[in-house]
């Protein structure tokens, strides 16, 4: 392991939240592509042991890998999340259209969804993001780190493929 | 907010079609239609702030299949191009799309296969530096999250109408009187202004009785008030 | 990797704390003498990584290697209250309803509140302030002087005022 990448660990670890790439470079004064470098060496390091690389896009995190969920969670004396098939499906418009509006979400289920906006605002599993350019600059909403984190997944590219048929275009 | 288990119309819609055992991209919604409004007609209460979307879809089939039998009808320049047979079966191929991605997420939930981080603790730094706005800007999106109104304050038990209900009472009203006044029917009330839930109810019972031929519906000028006729037994 | 010693690695790693080979045994399952195991591989595993395995006795516990230290300290000393989102709003409830019960706490947050109020304990922001006089008799939770401290307040009174929204009915 080059002494960046291990660095580059020993950060992650102490870190209370996601650090940005961007904060890498100032802290470790290496270039960024070396901090790519370093976090390329880190994520495939972390293959195969109990810990993962996640990222949001340019935030990174280590994250413990799902299969030890289980015990992660006897320890820490965690609640099982809970989510209802309503909340879910809001909950997938967003994660694979995000940024996403209310009304894009409710378009597309074809049922008022503040209820389930508010259920998933209070989980901390989607956040807002902005205001869309548009016509009433309506809130933007995306997926938060604890999205990625409840879901098992290092970035959002790990969202599960489902279904092959064509998307239509999105009427705003 | 589920409806006896459907969860707003195109849900109701995408399961028709599953008991079909049809290819979503080849089923013709037309035929839909019928049975569509048999199940909406089958819920024993429809929440006042769905009805209007479930009646949206509904009056979509019953236009598509009306095309299908007459193919003369064709569509009028004032309707627009949304109103085609194509965007319905896009919307819901998008919202198949869109059930099976929640499942799998539901799925993944279930395996609870999840990450942890770490919150820290390690340090024994003396904690420095916090920021009183971002503290208050916390509070207040607690404070904002927690004004929200939870579910069971959305809609009051005693606004839920259900249509089932609203059609026997039509049809006692009109077995008493030979006809009505549309605006009579909105009366719930004596002296109080019907609900917006109210009307939509009463029209549909209304729409689905002319369906089954129980009534007639006369309207003498645009927006003047429907007359509503007991119809002679054949 | 063995799986045994995966579930360790992450187990040890949302620690924060030492955790106890008696604990470990307890949460995996599996017979000391294969804890023991596990530990061994991991520590093996650290050498060449920015991470250490590091033990006092049978309390074994994940830390920073020492060469990565000037860039942890980098990290910590740019700003050294690191709160998550989660955190900070538990704390910002604390901090303005003080005091208050956990209960109290999870009813207008929605979420469980567990980790956050060990992280804030653990950096004793907030502290026990005796019982409540109800049912139960809930621990009551308030703010300390490292909280003023850290936030630069010389009282209470100095919190920044904050709308006027009605205060949600607590439901304890």
């Amino acid at each position: 392991m080059t002494p960046l990448a291990r660095s580059v660990q020993a950060v992650l670890f102490v870190a209370e939240k996601p650090v940005s790439r961007g904060e890498l470079v100032r802290i470790t004064g290496a270039t960024p592509r070396a901090v790519d470098a370093a976090l390329g060496e880190l994520e495939a390091l972390c293959e195969d042991t109990g810990l993962r690389l996640a990222h949001d896009g340019q935030d990174w995190q280590i994250m413990t890998s799902p299969d030890a969920a289980a015990y992660v969670a006897a320890y820490l004396g965690a609640d099982r999340v809970r989510l209802s098939p309503a909340a879910l499906e809001t909950l997938a418009v967003v994660a694979y259209r995000q940024p996403a509006t209310r009304a894009e979400v409710e378009a597309i289920r074809g049922v008022n969804c503040d209820q389930t906006f508010y259920t998933l605002m209070q989980r901390r599993l989607i956040e807002e993001r902005g205001r869309r350019d548009a016509p009433g600059r309506p809130i933007l909403y995306g997926t938060t780190w604890e999205f990625l984190e409840c879901f098992g997944l290092t970035s959002l590219d790990e969202l599960p493929r489902v279904l092959t048929l064509p998307e239509p275009e999105m009427r705003a | 907010m589920a409806v006896d288990g459907f969860e707003g119309p195109l849900d109701l819609l995408l399961e028709l079609v599953e008991e079909k055992k049809v290819d979503i991209l080849t089923v013709r919604l037309g035929e839909l239609a019928d049975g569509y409004l048999a199940r909406v007609r089958a819920l024993d209460q429809l929440p006042a702030d769905e009805v209007s979307s479930f009646l949206a879809v509904a009056s979509r089939l019953v236009l598509i299949k009306a095309r299908s039998l007459l193919p003369a009808l064709e569509p009028s320049a004032v309707e627009d191009e949304s109103e085609t047979e194509a965007d319905l079966r896009a919307r819901l191929v998008e919202y198949a799309a869109v059930k099976g991605r929640a499942t799998a997420l539901g799925d993944r939930l279930r395996l609870g296969e999840r990450a942890f981080h770490r919150e820290g603790g390690t340090v024994e730094l003396p904690p420095r530096g916090g920021d009183t706005s971002a503290l208050a800007a916390a509070w207040t999106k607690v404070l904002t999250l927690a004004a929200r109104p939870r579910d069971e304050e959305l809609v009051a038990p005693g606004d839920r109408y259900s249509v089932e209900q609203r059609t026997a009472e039509i049809e006692t009203l009109i077995a008493q009187h030979e006809a009505l006044s549309f605006a009579t029917l909105l009366v719930r009330v004596p002296g109080e202004r019907a609900t917006l839930g109210f009307a939509i109810v009463t029209f549909i019972a209304l729409l689905d009785l002319y369906r089954r031929a129980a009534i007639d519906l006369e309207q003498d000028e645009l927006f003047g008030d429907i007359t509503v006729r007991r119809k002679a037994r054949a």
